[in-house]
């Protein structure tokens, strides 16, 4: 795919995508998110860059924009209100961002400048006064000490064992079509029924996607509601 | 009391001072009312608003005394000033977004930029360009807002001469929420 | 030179110093005639001779921005309900870490708490209950540390005999903190 920041920094998954609907100058809209919705997600899927830290806000945002593709890639789908408004509210929290991110470059630029206001340094020539305060003792001393030791952030380790057990989108790609091999046709239900949480759901839900973008497989949904029945496809 | 008195007593007190001072302490050393206080804050800030060397920096109940930024780089050579370290994107997100916005939550702040701020907060408020008090909702939690130190290095005297300031430090999305 | 942003120059440069300052020094920085800074300071001493808060003194050759001597009362009220404020609580955490950590910089101070800590220091400065030493290291810093004074007052003659200094000052979140 034609993109050619893989090795930007972004600052987030809101800066990424608001590049990206800026690169092809397009309006914040449903739609322009549907559009871009592949590039983003070809994004996370090759970029090693995305700190640990915040993959999984990352993936929450994929997973907004898996909605809004799934419903121009199958009509059919219906929505719960919960979706609905999640579909609004990243378009909504997207132009919000962007008014900051806008905001934060005109203030940088200021900053840049240089003008800056000097203060004295508070007090200064007045002489000194011991005025110890009245009861404290060295046990306040340790009192506040520890509250202090108690308030130092914990570098978390957690974060990264849980990203480490996540797998990446291409090892689900494969999974789910040697998966497809053995069984031919599957429900969607059966293949996250051993999802230990959200991510890997939405995991599975991408890499459905992306196969249906492939033409690897055909997904079918006989109702609305009913099961999503993924098939290989048969070669013609 | 009288108003040219009380605006003189002002000006010793922001100078020796040096930092910035609550309105309220300023009532009580010099036994004028508030009201009083803050009218001849103002009318300084409007003597002090010209060419003049000097100006008066306000933000919400305090006020400090500081250089006027056109003479940054006479300044400059006076003080051995500390590096003044570059501020990267994500800083310069969060302080926008506390600039316009605060006091708020870091979950808010995190709510608008979609990544965990935790980080960025610290650096800033150990920098002391942002400042936190304790969250009157939330007694474990904080507020963040912006200080006197942020509006020393952009070189204005107040929060309200921030660029479009009027509309971005409006939230849309409340105001429909409350109806308005 | 334009004698009214020359004037501007000097007030900055006054208000900053606190002290004498020297007409040739004022010359050198900023770029204008012995005999136009004279002139500026003439003009200025006498906007600065009416009722307000600063005045401007010259002696020989040398120039000092302080506060009108009509506020003296003013400006003691001021000092002593600084000293004389009750600790807050932030005071009293950063004399916890100078206590079990000192002597030490101010940015480690301020790495430990998270926040800026200039304001605080430098009021526990002029209580006397912290002082600061040249720093080896680093010939433009200072390393802070408890008072001879205070330690006395608090009936122990050496930080050492805090309770549990041995392990508290060696807990190990704050070595992951500074990065030790």
């Amino acid at each position: 795919m034609a993109y050619n920041f893989k090795l930007e920094k972004f600052e987030g998954p809101l800066d990424l995508l608001l590049e990206l609907i800026e690169k092809e100058e397009l309006e914040i809209t449903e739609l322009s998110l549907a559009h871009v919705a592949n590039q983003y997600l070809e994004y996370i899927r090759n970029n090693e860059n995305i700190q640990l830290d915040n993959l999984a806000e990352f993936l929450s945002v994929a997973s907004k924009l898996i909605l809004i593709k799934s419903r121009a890639l199958l009509p059919i789908l219906e929505f719960t209100e919960e979706e609905e408004e999640e579909i609004k509210d990243l378009a909504k929290q997207l132009e919000e961002y962007r008014k900051f991110k806008e905001a934060a470059m005109v203030l940088g630029k200021i900053a840049q400048i240089g003008k800056i206001c000097y203060s004295r340094e508070g007090f200064s020539g007045v002489r000194t006064f011991f005025y110890p305060p009245e009861n404290i003792n060295i046990f306040d001393f340790k009192k506040y000490f520890l509250s202090v030791l108690s308030e130092i952030p914990v570098i978390e380790k957690l974060e990264e064992e849980i990203v480490r057990e996540v797998m990446t989108l291409e090892e689900k790609i494969n999974d789910l079509q040697n998966f497809l091999r053995q069984r031919i046709e599957m429900s969607f239900a059966e293949i996250t029924s051993g999802a230990t949480d959200k991510i890997d759901v939405i995991i599975s839900f991408l890499a459905m996607l992306e196969m249906v973008k492939q033409r690897i497989i055909d997904v079918d949904q006989q109702e609305l509601f009913r099961e999503i029945k993924l098939k290989v496809k048969t070669v013609n | 009391m009288d108003s040219d008195k009380l605006k003189s007593e002002i000006e010793s007190i922001l100078f020796i001072s040096g930092e910035p001072v609550k309105i309220s302490r300023i009532a009580k050393i010099t036994g004028a009312k508030k009201p009083e206080i803050e009218n001849a804050i103002m009318v300084l800030q409007g003597e002090y608003s010209g060419q003049g060397g000097l100006i008066i920096l306000t933000k919400e109940d305090e006020i400090q005394m500081a250089t006027n930024s056109e003479n940054a780089g006479i300044v400059d050579q006076l003080i051995k000033s500390e590096i003044q370290e570059n501020l990267s994107r994500a800083a310069l997100e969060v302080l926008s977004i506390v600039a316009y916005r605060g006091p708020m939550t870091r979950m808010e702040v995190e709510a608008i930029r979609g990544v965990n701020c935790s980080f960025t907060l610290r650096s800033l408020l150990m920098r002391g360009l942002v400042e936190r008090i304790e969250n009157p909702k939330d007694n474990r939690g904080y507020l963040y807002k912006i200080s006197f130190e942020f509006l020393k290095k952009l070189g204005i005297d107040s929060v309200a001469k921030l660029p479009d300031f009027e509309t971005l430090s409006k939230d849309e999305r409340i105001d429909s929420i409350l109806g308005n």
